[in-house]
């Protein structure tokens, strides 16, 4: 690494950084110089790994792929004002592919197996294995149970929540609160590391003040 | 003096500290690391500053957002100079995964899968040179890409990083016959999808060009089925969620995980349901990984600043509560700067 | 009729004399060989094609070695081999002792195959005879998948009924979701303070269905705005949702009647990086001062710099996503949030169309569903594993039967 | 023909993709993979449309002199800079060594990881700030949250040495981890399910058309 790139990098994030004392010219320039570089990095990679990559190079072998570039060049027309409805065509390709792919992927993935996961036997270790759990155990199992049955009953919008269900539903956010609680703790744990990482390069590569 | 003539004076004294520094470095200066007393003193400082900063907000004053920014800073970047070590513990996730991979018999190869970008290095980085490290140990053979495009350069890293380790330094490793790394290849979840029928088909030449065929370590791998252990370092989409319902689902195979902590919790589910062998949550995941497996790397060394900084934003959440429940709830509802 | 039989026994025993001296010197250095327990084969190993799939399983079926027929026989287990395209047998799989079938998962379509079955003693293996070449094959249906199918069909057979019967005119109680409450008060607040409103729709493009949900909502909530004549821009993180996002608001400014006041200029591509996405974002609401954000899409990290930027700039909130590492700082840092599946309901619920509602009312349909199957999955697995009652078995295996998902 | 040719395709398009999920034969078998290259080329394409906005956008507001355009000159100049040099660069434009790499490594990631770790920063600041225990909900957040924080560093089972082995802060948050919170992931998964399959129906069925310029 040598003495210009490391103070540029060093620049750049200090530039950023400073937003955090106020909007200010120095950050205005660094946010300008990401997007106009992240915009170009974008468009250079779709280019080289998207179009080249998946079409120019396979176009002879793959006929398929000249429909691809059909909807891509439909997609362009949208530059020309009078034919710019057409674009509508390959949009409309993307979100019918979209609707179907995840309608099955999220129905076995997160209906199908979820379900199946949550039915278990409550006082056993696993399925069969006869009446072998501890207290730990049986009070995860139940636990699991409850909370899995609690928050679903919380996403029922046909019925008011009022009486028994109202008092479902009310666990049933809590267990929702808990999980947002770890999920936040979580989070929290991976912001610090990354400032952690970049602290490092400023203090370590940058300035050689720590090891 | 106005704001502008302390902000530019500001500017310049970092300058210059930046600069005696930087020349410093260049002309061999040692690192700074505090003894165990100026530690003290300066963590005593620090719990100082919060009971401050909590008078400061039960009197009525929300200090400003700025004044939490400055403090947070300070409480990551100090502790980064301290030699103070902890005991680190083990999750039973962690333990699994660790368990899984020493179990594999020498000789078996394990595919990793480099789903991140250098923004979530520091998190996921440790974690992948200690895996790597411990596949070498036990002469596992190593395949690497990624579904990132960034990936592979990571992953490029971490093999450097491996090799110049203190363990490993006499040993010899051959590219294309120890290890190989596939590189990048677009397409997110349909790469994992069309690598169950082919490999090749998905990465007809490595990151740097070999030819598929020339790669003697890859050459007889068709698909999953000759693949004994897939670990998957993931940021994000794509990652390990697709590689759960697409490597473990679809081609069954066997799949442990290390993820950024944000991910973590939404894999729990899938753990539980056996779907992966194990997991690596976040950087103490990295750490208690690094602990297991004897390589101790940045994982650990980050753990300090890693504890203190959860402190900080417990100690702000409390100092945010006592502040609202003494000063009466309704007016502290907005926060009340800018 | 004695001596008949006698006679060659005792042939044998004579010529037998020499050898067994014989042995008797070969056995003190061939000791290990003599006691080694060897097991009879398994027979009968078939190899079948795996009906009903894509052609990447075959089935085999033997019968296990007659020395495992008692549970601590001789055999201690089996190992099966295959040959791939006429190539070298490679050790697959092994099995406990009396296992009789196993599914190959990882075979292919083109490729022929061999299989023999070994069966382990504890010192010697002894092979069975091998199969036939078989190649799988693919066929036109993948019957694994049944059990989904229906359950498929079910739950979109509810809704589609409760779309109908929602068509027919019969009105459908759901319940008030808060955020959704809260739109048109926003969006005045906004007209009165005469400042903008900033509407995200994540920063995943076209192929992922919270963008679709964030647009659908877009729609509603653009034909408020244009009612109110209020600014809304929209800065995007993808091309392809751009050009989505300016028909979208485009049709709504149509269908309020007032197409004059829509302009291109409304929705701007950025960049597709997300954090300088972020950044330009950023300075956007700082500069304008946005009165009302809408946070609606598939959200990353940005979630927690977007929500606190807009926080400290006094704006009214409205967030909703379905990942739940994000959902925390929406709840902490905006005024109303849609959790989950809240999002996807948001525009059938905002549209007050009978048959989006409809729509609703189905997706509840798959919730009792699932929480019944729990319930009743549950107790019978319970049952049957702590006092082993036979009929709470079969409800068992029928449950997860139904629920499985095929590879 | 403008409204329902598009309807007709996302009908058609959706339900192949949908049969494709029973059908494991070719053509159907081969749908997926068609689509995720399709898609890329369109992709490829649409960057087009976007960057020439930005570059437009940018451009007018040199040319109008409206304030802070110099910031848009930035944007045009780094723009350009990076694309001239990446397009040029040819296939190998990310391999180490290339001038496109060291932008990559000196500009942009420091950039890019700099955005990403400022939000430490928010995240304290809105933890003192908004993080409230208005009620029992959010109080039962927040000590999920402590017990996560707390158990997922050395200093957690420092701060209750006098607890047992196996009773200490990390093992608190594991269970949390593994048990309350698995549960409420399950069903907000399920909820999300559901919500996506009767959102494509809505989609696939065309009652649901504002994303293509759709409305009654």
């Amino acid at each position: 690494m040598d003495h210009f790139s490391l103070w540029l990098a060093a620049f750049l994030t200090l530039g950023i950084i400073s937003f955090l004392y106020k909007d200010n010219p120095w950050y205005k320039l660094t946010e300008a110089i990401f997007i106009g570089i992240s915009a170009g990095y974008w468009v250079v990679t779709l280019y080289w790994d998207n179009f080249y990559g998946k079409f120019w190079v396979n176009k002879g072998e793959e006929p398929t792929l000249w429909i691809g570039a059909f909807f891509g060049f439909l997609m362009l027309l949208r530059l020309i004002p009078k034919v710019g409805w057409l674009s509508r065509w390959p949009l409309a390709f993307i979100v019918g592919a979209t609707s179907g792919l995840w309608l099955m992927n999220y129905f076995a993935s997160n209906i199908m197996v979820q379900v199946q996961a949550t039915i278990m036997p409550l006082f056993s270790t696993g399925y069969g294995t006869g009446f072998d759990a501890d207290f730990a155990t049986i009070v995860a199992n139940f636990v699991i149970f409850f909370g899995t049955l609690t928050g679903l009953v919380y996403f029922f919008f046909s019925k008011e929540h009022k009486g028994a269900f109202g008092v479902g539903a009310k666990i049933g956010i809590f267990f929702l609160m808990i999980t947002f609680g770890a999920s936040f703790g979580y989070t929290v744990m991976s912001r610090m590391s990354l400032l952690i990482g970049r602290i490092d390069f400023l203090f370590g590569d940058w300035l050689g003040m720590i090891q | 003096m106005s704001t502008k003539v302390k902000e530019i004076l500001a500017v310049v004294a970092i300058t210059i500290f930046c600069l005696v520094f930087y020349i410093g470095k260049i002309n061999g200066w040692e690192t700074i690391e505090f003894s165990f007393t100026v530690s003290m003193i300066v963590i005593s400082l620090l719990v100082l500053s919060l009971v401050w900063i909590l008078i400061l907000t039960i009197k009525g004053n929300l200090i400003e957002r700025r004044i939490v920014f400055l403090f947070v800073g300070i409480a990551v970047t100090l502790p980064l100079f301290m030699g103070i070590s902890q005991k680190i513990s083990s999750s039973p996730e962690v333990v699994s995964l660790y368990e899984s991979v020493d179990a594999l018999p020498a000789g078996s190869k394990v595919l990793i899968s480099f789903d991140y970008d250098p923004p979530s290095a520091p998190e996921l980085q440790p974690m992948a040179e200690a895996f790597i490290q411990l596949c070498f140990e036990k002469n596992l053979k190593v395949i690497t890409m990624g579904l990132w495009p960034q990936g592979p350069q990571q992953a490029n890293l971490a093999f450097e990083k491996v090799f110049s380790s203190e363990k490993l330094k006499g040993r010899k490793f051959e590219y294309g016959v120890d290890y190989v790394n596939l590189g990048f290849q677009t397409g997110n979840e349909f790469v994992v999808q069309r690598m169950g029928s082919s490999f090749k088909s998905m990465f007809p030449t490595d990151y740097v060009g070999n030819a598929y065929n020339d790669l003697p370590l890859v050459k007889n791998i068709k698909n999953f089925s000759n693949i004994d252990y897939c670990f998957n370092l993931s940021a994000g989409f794509p990652g390990t969620v697709e590689w759960i319902q697409i490597g473990v689902d679809r081609f069954g195979v066997l799949l442990g995980a290390g993820n950024t902590a944000v991910q973590a919790p939404q894999i729990y589910p899938y753990l539980n349901a056996g779907q992966l062998t194990g997991l690596l949550g976040g950087m103490n995941g990295a750490a208690e990984f690094e602990k297991l497996t004897e390589i101790p790397g940045k994982g650990t060394k980050f753990m300090l600043s890693q504890s203190f900084s959860h402190m900080v934003v417990i100690a702000f959440v409390l100092i945010g509560n006592v502040a609202f429940f003494m000063s009466g709830r309704k007016s502290m509802l907005e926060g009340n700067e800018e | 009729m004695k001596n008949i039989f006698s006679i060659p026994i005792l042939v044998c025993l004579v010529i037998s004399i020499p050898f067994s001296i014989f042995a008797q010197e070969k056995q003190s250095d061939s000791l290990i060989e003599t006691s080694k327990v060897i097991a009879e084969p398994a027979t009968s190993l078939i190899v079948s094609d795996y009906k009903y799939d894509n052609g990447n399983s075959l089935k085999l079926n033997w019968v296990p070695s007659i020395d495992d027929q008692l549970p601590a026989g001789k055999v201690t287990g089996y190992e099966l081999f295959r040959s791939v395209n006429g190539g070298g047998f490679e050790r697959i799989a092994e099995f406990p002792p009396q296992k009789n079938s196993f599914q190959d998962d990882k075979v292919e379509i083109g490729s022929s195959y061999v299989y023999y079955i070994d069966a382990l003693s504890k010192d010697t293996a002894t092979s069975s005879a091998k199969t036939e070449l078989i190649n799988p094959e693919r066929e036109w249906f993948n019957a694994g998948k049944i059990p989904l199918l229906i359950m498929a069909l079910i739950i979109a057979g509810s809704i589609f009924y409760f779309i109908e019967t929602a068509r027919r005119g019969k009105t459908l109680f759901v319940r008030k979701i808060a955020g959704l409450e809260a739109i048109d008060d926003a969006i005045g607040r906004a007209t009165e303070m005469g400042r903008p409103i900033l509407f995200i729709p994540g920063i995943q493009d076209m192929d992922d269905v919270q963008t679709l949900a964030g647009l659908t909502i877009l729609g509603r909530v653009s034909k408020v705005i244009a009612d109110y004549d209020t600014r809304i821009f929209m800065p995007v993180s993808r091309s392809l949702v751009m050009t989505a996002g300016r028909e979208t608001i485009k049709a709504a400014y149509q269908s309020a009647g007032r197409p004059d006041a829509y302009s291109d200029d409304m929705v701007n591509y950025i960049t597709d990086e997300q954090f300088g996405y972020v950044a330009a974002v950023d300075g956007i609401m700082v500069r304008e001062k946005p009165a009302t954000v809408f946070l609606l899409g598939a959200f990353f990290a940005e979630s927690l710099i977007l929500a606190e930027t807009g926080n400290s700039i006094g704006a009214i909130q409205i967030a909703g996503t379905a990942r739940p590492a994000q959902l925390p700082f929406f709840i902490a840092a905006c005024d109303f949030t849609l959790i989950g599946e809240e999002l996807f309901a948001a525009s059938a619920y905002l549209s007050g169309e009978p048959k989006q509602m409809g729509s609703l009312k189905g997706q509840d349909v798959g919730k009792a569903i699932a929480l019944i199957v729990i319930l009743i999955g549950v107790i019978a697995a319970t049952f049957s594993t702590a006092w082993d009652i036979a009929f709470m078995t079969s409800i068992y295996d029928f449950f997860t039967t139904i629920f499985s998902v095929s590879k | 023909m403008r409204r329902e040719v598009p309807l007709f395709i996302t009908a058609i398009v959706g339900i192949s993709f949908v049969i494709q999920y029973f059908i494991p034969h070719p053509p159907f078998s081969n749908l997926s993979d068609w689509f995720s290259d399709w898609f890329s080329i369109i992709q490829a394409c649409a960057i087009v449309l976007g960057a020439l906005n930005l570059m437009k956008i940018s451009f007018l507001k040199v040319k109008d002199k409206k304030p802070d355009w110099g910031y848009a000159a930035v944007i045009i100049v780094s723009f350009l800079f990076i694309t001239i040099i990446g397009l040029s660069e040819g296939e190998g434009f990310r391999l180490p060594g290339t001038k496109f790499d060291w932008i990559y490594n000196f500009i942009f990631i420091p950039l890019s990881a700099t955005m990403f770790s400022i939000l430490a920063f928010f995240v304290a600041s809105a933890s003192y700030r908004a993080f409230r225990a208005r009620n029992f909900e959010a109080t039962l957040l927040l000590i999920a949250a402590f017990f996560v924080m707390l158990g997922r560093v050395p200093i957690g089972d420092l701060l209750v040495w006098f607890m047992p082995e196996g009773y200490q802060l990390s093992n608190l948050a594991s269970w949390v981890m593994n048990v309350p919170q698995a549960a409420g992931q399950r069903a907000i998964m399920i909820g999300i399910g559901l919500g996506v399959v009767s959102t494509s129906l809505r989609v696939i069925l065309g009652i649901e058309r504002s994303h293509i310029g759709g409305g009654e």
